[in-house]
């Protein structure tokens, strides 16, 4: 076949591709797809992935600390949870034809990304309230619009993830109500956790549109269903009532009602510290990713004992049966 | 009349010491388990350890509720977990020892799971139907746990040298705890004596058969040291209770009157 | 005459909230080396980093006590140490860091003891006489700290492959905390307005030149890394000072009332 | 010389060196001694500097908790004392031929012992009171009968020794007197420390005379100077008041005064106990040690940097000189 068939031949199966994404039909592992399609959803799923695993310690860090066993076992359920959702998506990556072994070494040099929510430090119990609420609840605008994203093991996972997702995010909401129904300190604990993981949860669904690179592309693949923006939305709406009910103060001083848009209009997002977080300056940075490389390291002579006893098995097997 | 009133009361004060032990026991061992949770060697033992700590955690509740409700005094299963100083803390040593390499926590889990395979099982018979229902809740998680702990035993025993090594020295560094969990005192013997609690005694050997036949599969050699360290039923701890106790009770504490 | 009042009132919570920072500064540094006791590369080290663990500690003492007679409420010393909570300490990150091994402690020391070489000389010309005082005896425990620090930093940065590589290793990890420890926000600029605060600002080129050219004896590289943390004199801390916090204050907030 | 002229030559330095020791004449590092004197010596110093060494652990246990900044402090300084004072007695064994490298070695293999007191854990911080109280209070009683011991270096060493340890008594007993006068958990707090303090102090002073393998010739050498029950004894009579003055339980229910010795009478002290925790069933045994090798194997590379960055600064010296 010449060059210039080969060319035609692509687009030929990219145009089919498009099609079949147009008609909201599945991509499955086996089919066809554009290289950068596949490389698109390796990024965007391994990251998601790395960010399920990572988000562990944030949360994992007050296990040993929470207040009551009920919690205590609720939050273990939880962070237990995070790593299935990790496990999962990390399945749908390698089913695009990329080991577990490559993703994890990628998180730890860096150059595979984790939701920059995680550099944030848990200071106090409210933080585990407030990060099940908010980072939770913001998630969850996210995954619920990629239930219908285009690659068909990303959609299923989705689809699993946010049902328990949104059962974190009750926990989440009913760690706050007590707090900031509880004692003096309690409301206040409460009130100070939302306005630290307030804005870093709206930031959460990354910049504006006119300013998101991969955006336009992601949507016609149908990889990303919903604009930054839009989803952004969703959740600010979603959150006013929620913190009136708790009777916390809202920590956008700018926050106000359009009636016209049908929508709450939002004070500025300070996007320098976004990217000043993201950049390497966030409390946690170093730490998340040297924990993460520890326990793997650590883990080491466990994965070659667990693979030295299962090649002497089959060894063993084998020479039985010979 | 005010003798048998008061047998009465000392033969309940027996029963909610008994039940809070075992209760120690879970919560703290479930604890330590918690403690892998993002510290694994990979993501499926994070979510495995994870749900070996949520069961034994789930046991301490159990255990705690039980005792509010047989002091009758309007306590809570946290104020036993939260409030009690280390003193009264009554669990088994082996249970509050950190939770060092992999193949530490693996080893303590092998003997703990072979003890409640037997122990759950003899609770089972108890007169108190509380603690038979504790009971065959947790022998179906004991079958889990205890294939775990099995296989991965046999995985690191016969595995690389290096974790034939640390097996073997987690074996030998827990072997001296592994005496005091057949013993009883008299709190226990007058509940043995009425049909309620387990005499671990009984199936001491029994133990010792099951712990060497997978050892032994393992490639690895039970210890014949003589050492053994006691003390746990008498809240006569190891230095490692306390600072797991600090953390763990801080928040509750620094707040008193709050609710979770 | 009320607006004099109330100038007079937030010119006396600038001080005692700049007060409780420098103690808070002391307290949890000397907390993290006393971490070191029995822990050390042999004796003589056990004894030095003791010492300087007991001159932060002392530190810390004088400024809670200063502090408590500011606010004349009958607050003592240990009411700051130990109920306060962790969003109310005021210390730069760079002193709630874990200990680290001896590299990253001897390297924080560098920064800390130039830094505070500076700060305290500049604090002895506080028109505030307690913090004068303070000062003052900060300055000969600094000589010595830093003669320490100096020392170490030549040995292990000259020393074998293995030392130099912890020790650039631990310069490159902390550089980022560096930075706030020269800033400040209104409450300190008010004081440094007038004259009693100090502003690290002024001298941050001369302990930059300070600690490259020791850096430089000792082989070591100065990082030209870009990033920084801050947050501390806000309360926005690490993960790791509430840990820190957790078993510090454990046993008094146990036993609200008592007195030790 | 001939065999029996070398004989009769040792026999005259052994009378010699006798005499002096009658005559209440210092021994010095110098001088002649016999092998068996010295070898003794070593064992006895060096195994009271393990237990100044491993004796910072129980208490250091309690730096980071100690409830007031003060009391921190104190203890802190009291535990670098005891460094000190391990430093003090490896350098008083060093003048007997001896290097700190093989003491520690001797330490960590088990061939050198440490006061079994240290097997014991610290539980409560009560624990740190009566340590300072009982266990440094029972240590006093050996050490100020050590003042006057034969060999110069170590009878001065205790001289320095001892004024540390009573200030330590003092601090100790003073941490008990604020925890038995105060709240009610407190005051039992500083019962249950000194029941498990009481007895293993008593046992500090080692078997009953009648028992005693090293103490006919140790007396002779003036190495001891008080037999194990006398000691015990005075311990026992000073501690009487004190535990009055606590208002405190004393622990021995069989204690009653004896007019006729002037002394009181104990009850018996469970000797099983003490053999079994020296025989490494203490709840510390294990872990003392292991910290200390912990400690020591991770100090290495710091060692060696020191000893590199010397001999490179010889060099350069002598490079300079040259």
């Amino acid at each position: 076949m010449s060059t210039e068939d080969q060319i035609e031949d692509i687009n030929a199966l990219e145009q089919k591709f498009q099609a079949r994404i147009d008609a909201e039909q599945k991509i499955e592992p086996k089919d066809w797809m554009p290289d950068a399609y596949r490389k698109n959803l390796i990024r965007q799923i391994s990251q998601h992935a790395h960010s399920e695993v990572i988000g562990m310690q944030p949360e994992g860090n007050w296990i040993t600390r929470a207040p009551s066993l009920r919690r205590k076992a609720v939050l273990l359920a939880k962070v237990q949870d995070e790593a299935g959702h990790g496990l999962y998506l990390y399945s749908a990556t390698e089913t695009l034809g990329i080991s577990r072994a490559e993703l994890i070494a990628a998180l730890q040099d860096g150059s595979a990304k984790y939701a920059s929510i995680f550099n944030y430090p848990t200071q106090t119990w409210g933080d585990v309230g407030a990060i099940g609420w908010l980072v939770d609840g913001a998630a969850i605008c996210n995954q619920v619009s990629l239930q219908r994203t285009s690659y068909g093991p990303y959609a299923r996972g989705m689809i699993r993830i946010c049902k328990e997702e949104s059962f974190h995010q009750r926990q989440g909401y009913q760690i706050m109500i007590e707090l900031a129904h509880g004692t003096p300190e309690q409301k206040q604990m409460a009130q100070d956790s939302l306005n630290r993981f307030y804005w870093p949860s709206l930031m959460m669904f990354g910049p504006h549109d006119s300013e998101s690179a991969h955006s336009a592309r992601s949507m016609q693949w149908k990889i990303k269903r919903e604009t930054n923006d839009d989803l952004r939305q969703k959740f600010i709406d979603q959150t006013v009532p929620q913190i009136e009910y708790l009777g916390l103060e809202h920590p956008d001083k700018d926050l106000k009602w359009n009636e016209e848009r049908g929508h709450y209009d939002s004070g500025e997002i300070d996007w320098e510290e976004f990217q000043n977080v993201i950049n390497g300056n966030g409390h946690c940075n170093r730490q998340r990713i040297q924990h993460h490389v520890k326990a793997h390291e650590e883990g080491a002579w466990v994965r070659d004992a667990q693979n030295a006893y299962d090649q002497k098995r089959r060894a063993r097997k084998a020479s039985t049966a010979a | 009349m005010s003798t048998s009133q008061s047998s009465d009361h000392d033969s309940k004060q027996d029963l909610i010491n008994y039940v809070l032990r075992l209760g120690d026991d879970a919560l703290i061992l479930g604890h330590r388990l918690s403690e892998w949770v993002s510290r694994g060697p990979f993501l499926e033992e994070d979510i495995a350890l994870g749900n070996v700590a949520l069961d034994y955690i789930g046991r301490s509740r159990m255990c705690y509720n039980y005792a509010a409700e047989l002091s009758g005094e309007g306590k809570t299963e946290d104020d036993f977990a939260y409030l009690r100083d280390e003193r009264q803390f009554q669990n088994f040593l082996i249970n509050e020892l950190p939770r060092g390499d992999f193949a530490y926590t693996i080893a303590r889990q092998l003997f703990v799971d072979v003890f409640n395979k037997h122990y759950l099982s003899a609770l089972l018979q108890s007169k108190d139907q509380t603690l038979a229902a504790i009971a065959a809740k947790g022998i179906k998680e004991t079958q889990y746990h205890l294939r775990r702990s099995r296989e991965w035993t046999l995985r690191l025993g016969d595995g690389t040298d290096e974790s034939h090594q640390r097996m073997q020295t987690a074996i030998d560094e827990l072997w001296g705890y592994t005496h005091e969990i057949f013993e009883h005192d008299d709190i226990e013997q007058r509940l043995i004596d009425a049909g309620i609690a387990v005499d671990a005694a009984a199936f001491q050997k029994q133990w010792l058969a099951d712990v060497s036949a997978i050892l032994a599969e393992a490639t690895l050699t039970v210890p014949d040291a003589e050492w053994a360290v006691r003390g746990g039923r008498e809240g006569y701890h190891t230095e490692h209770l306390s600072l797991l106790l600090t953390e763990m009770q801080f928040v509750y504490r620094a707040y008193p009157n709050a609710k979770w």
